[in-house]
């Protein structure tokens, strides 16, 4: 099972031909990913290690019955490249690029949210279904196969609270990087709900961090609608109010957003949450062991 | 990279008064002779400005109201060079005085929440909105765009109606305003437009008293003069140093220079710096690329600071590769002279390689750690 | 039952204090329709007939609890009044004003529809459940209650074929306009579906004419979803190809959309067609008398 | 009222060329010397295009190549006047010849059963589409645009890569056209922007040789440009009276002249007077209105046309009171002399108030019948 991809994952990469794009569809092919067309205006019948280019998505989708779509175009290209996706019938799209503009991210969530098209991202690491399919840049290696749901606003947190879980022995069944713009195509709720869905999950870790209100919208969600134990990482007790912290989901705008109004958000709905990846990920290990409560 | 792009007052009225948004007549000044000239052309009484990228300005002293050019040029003395709440003033924006009968504000944001724009109106402007929207919420008119649809004049009416703007005239001023602020927040890609106040004068006119006006930066490419207006002075010198080398840096008031890639991760450090009882000196993310060149540069910009006393680098290798970052720090210890001690951590993609090649070279003020909690620990301890 | 409009309808009238508006809307009153409000921005507080006026349709509906909207705004401005009845929740939007740009009613057709909102119209005379409700412009004398649902794209043509049908005692569940612009809230297929749902309706009368296809549309929709019986009339079998014939609904575009094409399109999907008012009349009281098929 | 309006091929250049439309440099003639004149300016040869808002003018004679100014005049004084399809050559376009390596076909349009625009691209251009579509439908790429998204850059490359334009200097050039031809039919308000043929030249250069443009008459409020390039003139004569009158009149080829209260109701009647054996003389709806003015109008115009033995009104009340028109043939009686039996039927609203008014006047030649059908019998009848 796990979630967003898995092993019926056909893939599907928009800007195959770029530098990124190959380097790192390279990776999740070699991964045991089914990458199988890559698209490029101008380039369709050329081959990218042996994975076939088309002109369109939806000649790639007609020939090789791709339904994920991970997208590697350059910013200004990237909201066109989600739309034509979604006009060719692709049913999960993967937004690895930096940079879009948030107006244009604003219009393409409004169209393809009522069309039940699963968009992760953009600027996110991707999706990893650790012995699987790999979508995205996440370093697989980090990982192994087992039944915690890892999901995360953060790329390089990702990777190091998943590094303190698998060094305790505890692995993970989907790790989702949802990204820190300010319009994501999935939320953190978006994603819990799948793993209360997903029979191979029993745990999962939440990262959070400061700015908005996603994990405060979902420790409300967790207390009425999950039944598997969620255990929490927010970063950012020490950010100065006020200032930019790199991604403008860090922004903090007066107190609510701070992680200390998010982490009591979390705890007074029953969730428990670590200070640092390191604690974390043994309390963790800690819930997985105690096994999962009815 | 910052996220977006802050106008000063006079730049968001530039762009307000572009958007068929009214706003009083005024100019720019950089000098008490300036501000004379500016007070002469406008003639009557005139506001003289601070134009700080900070609230406060009014308490602070930054706004004066002067009935001769003689006392617009003697504020204008006492207002530049002055620091608010940290931000010195280099810059004023004079205008003429407008007499207020009303005051009301208005705004459009991004709800991230549910992704869509978010006009927000109250006659209880001239406040802070926080508190309107705490302690009465009913008067706080709110509501969203469908960004698809865009918007409708239905949406002005409604806003009027249910912030109980009642006189006509108002009413059709006010929802041209509102019409031409979406116009505003969508042609200039902004993240944020508010008028507070959006005032009535005794007259009825209804205009834009003050602006605050961010753009995202994204998105500048298509707005190359909104690029231009970004302000790179005011900023804090090393912050400015840090942006023209790619290197999100904000200074903080510690002792521990923290560099990592990543905004989540870095964040989660200085959390765990003062977890262990130290003080970080800054917030420093090299971002995706974290190659040599970035390093060399987050390093000059880091050490400009003579607060800090320790560096602690930070790196869980993803699309940055650590021998990459191993490299870098090599370089830059051999192109600068860097007395501080440094506790490099590096995981994750490469990361043998860059602990072979910092073992090998080993510089005396270089000390590598296994775990990001120990390297915080060393740090800091280092840091004393 | 009926369709549409019925005894539960709670109406809702934009542009109740204009000269058609409260025409319209007092005779509506007059024959039992329950209309509950009007909306007029800057009126609120008057009241017209007994009928209280609100400045927005969100007020309307808060104070009264209106789920229908009938829309009898000004062209320029009815567009915007269906985008407010639809924000406010108005479930059933019934638009009765002609001459609305074609492109405003492409954008409103495009947000309403996965909406779940029904709309019928614009350009139309609305709709009329016999002995419960009627919203609109259609004349309640010429129809009496029975179990005969009658779609048409013209008014008073509509009137023509139901007057034909009470005259030979025959009555009708619903009388639904769909109106002839290019641009229409709801199509025949729409309204057969709901009619084929209705438990009260027995058999259904078509009244198409030339241009468009969804007189054929409707056709094979008929064979492959209806079980109950379907009589149609299609208008415009001596109109000159090319020419312009009142409403754009009505410009014949080559051999496609002839009022000839149309029958043959009905008849081959077992459909019976009338040449005229009266012979469709008299076959709908046939097929009526002759009882439902399985 | 007519629901669209066609513009001419010269007027929809100027629209493309305001698109951003490649079009061909060109000049109006009215008059043999006119045409001469712009072939002197135009400079080399020049191609003579009949204005006409009928297809086939190069089968008719209405499209010449001109090799001089001389040849110009010559071939404007031949085609000014010419009759092509009923339609009287008032007007010339004239520009630059173009060499043509291939012909290309671009459209889009209003698709009803979608309720979304429509674009159409094939590199079979030149020729009827309609055959296309039927015998060569995989040549002819067909494209949906979500109104409220617009377009978006991925739509024209689909329809390049599916239309199998292959060089890459096309694909960019039309991939522009494409763009900007959406950016028309929406900025224009219109229901069909078709381009056939888009050219090649031996140059490479893509362009638009001809142009069908029309554009929602609902929505002319918005373009009063495009209102004034409406063709007045060049309508039928009894078409243009009746336009100036607001009734919707349409002239046809038999005897019975014929009106009613709404366009189905008007085709039903025409279809039943062709079952009883007579001829419709015209379409003539009086729209929802039908009060006295409108059936004086509408009977001057029915009258005009001096085959009309017989006319007959089909009034079904609903907003249009029958009393109103009973008034209005009674008023129009007065005003006009008209010697034509009338035949009325009049059901609905207000009809026996309709009834008992023309009862009471009882004119000569005026025959009020109780049904559809009878009316129409009676009508035939009298037309022979």
């Amino acid at each position: 099972m796990a979630i967003i991809v898995d092993r019926e994952t056909r893939l599907l990469v928009q800007g195959l031909t770029g530098r990124e794009g190959s380097f790192h569809a390279t990776r999740n092919k070699a991964y045991g990913t089914n990458v199988v067309a890559g698209v490029t205006p101008g380039k369709g019948g050329e081959e990218v290690e042996g994975v076939p280019v088309f002109d369109t998505v939806e000649a790639a989708v007609a020939e090789t019955g791709a339904n994920t779509a991970m997208v590697f175009v350059p910013a200004r290209f990237a909201a066109d490249a989600i739309y034509e996706a979604v006009a060719a019938g692709i049913e999960t799209v993967i937004c690895i690029t930096e940079g879009i503009p948030a107006h244009d991210m604003l219009r393409v969530y409004n169209h393809v949210r009522p069309r039940g098209v699963t968009l992760v991202g953009p600027n996110c690491p991707g999706v990893l279904s650790p012995g699987k399919s790999n979508v995205g840049i996440i370093p697989a290696e980090i990982f192994r196969e087992g039944t915690v749901g890892l999901v995360s606003r953060s790329g390089t947190l990702t990777y190091q609270i998943g590094h303190e879980l698998t060094q305790l022995g505890i692995g993970q069944s989907s790790i989702v990087g949802i990204g820190g713009d300010p319009v994501v195509g999935s939320s953190f709720v978006d994603v819990l709900e799948r793993f209360e869905a997903d029979p191979e999950t029993e745990l999962v870790v939440m990262v959070g961090e400061i700015g908005g209100a996603e994990e405060e919208k979902a420790a409300a969600f967790i207390e009425a609608e999950m039944s598997k134990p969620v255990v929490a990482y927010i970063a950012g007790f020490t950010a100065p109010p006020g200032k930019t912290m790199g991604h403008a989901g860090a922004i903090i705008s007066g107190t609510a957003g701070t992680a200390r109004a998010k982490k009591e958000a979390l705890e007074a709905h029953g969730v428990r949450v670590g200070t640092n990846p390191t604690e974390v990920a043994r309390l963790a290990a800690e819930v997985a062991r105690a096994g999962t409560p009815g | 990279m910052a996220a977006a792009v802050d106008l000063y007052e006079y730049q968001g009225k530039q762009l307000f008064a572009r958007a068929g948004i009214p706003v009083s007549e005024g100019r720019v000044a950089e000098t008490p002779a300036e501000a004379r000239t500016a007070a002469e052309e406008l003639g009557g009484q005139v506001v003289v400005k601070a134009q700080v990228l900070v609230g406060g300005r009014g308490k602070a002293g930054g706004i004066k109201l002067a009935d001769s050019p003689d006392e617009a040029e003697a504020y204008a003395s006492d207002i530049l060079g002055m620091d608010i709440r940290g931000h010195v003033v280099r810059r004023l924006w004079l205008e003429r005085a407008s007499e207020i009968a009303k005051e009301y504000y208005l705004s459009i944001t991004f709800d991230r929440g549910e992704k869509k724009p978010l006009f927000m109106l109250t006659t209880q402007g001239g406040v802070d909105i926080e508190e309107v929207a705490a302690e009465s919420p009913e008067a706080l008119a709110k509501l969203h765009v469908d960004p698809l649809v865009g918007f409708q004049p239905w949406q002005a009416r409604w806003l009027c109606f249910t912030a109980a703007i009642e006189d006509v005239g108002e009413q059709k001023q006010v929802a041209a305003i509102v019409e031409n602020l979406y116009g505003a927040f969508v042609d200039f890609d902004a993240m944020l437009c508010e008028v507070n106040p959006l005032i009535v004068t005794p007259e009825g006119e209804v205009k834009a008293l003050d602006s605050k006006f961010t753009v995202d930066d994204n998105a500048l490419y298509r707005h190359p003069e909104v690029g231009e207006m970004r302000d790179v002075e005011a900023a804090d010198p090393q912050e400015r140093l840090a942006r023209e080398k790619d290197v999100t840096y904000v200074k903080l008031d510690g002792e521990v220079g923290i560099l990592g890639n990543g905004a989540g991760l870095v964040m989660s450090t200085l959390d765990v710096i003062d977890q262990v009882g130290g003080r970080p000196a800054n917030f420093c993310d090299l971002g995706g690329g974290g190659d040599a060149e970035g390093v060399v540069a987050a390093l000059e910009v880091i050490t400009t600071d003579p607060q800090v006393k320790a560096i602690l680098f930070n790196i869980f290798g993803g699309i940055t590769r650590c021998d990459e970052v191993a490299r870098g720090i090599l370089e830059a210890l051999e192109r600068m002279t860097i007395e501080h001690p440094i506790v490099v951590r590096l995981d994750g993609t490469n990361a043998e390689e860059g602990r072979r090649l910092l073992a090998e070279a080993s510089p005396a003020n270089l000390h590598v750690e296994e775990t990001m909690l120990s390297a915080a620990e060393r740090v800091v301890e280092l840091s004393r």
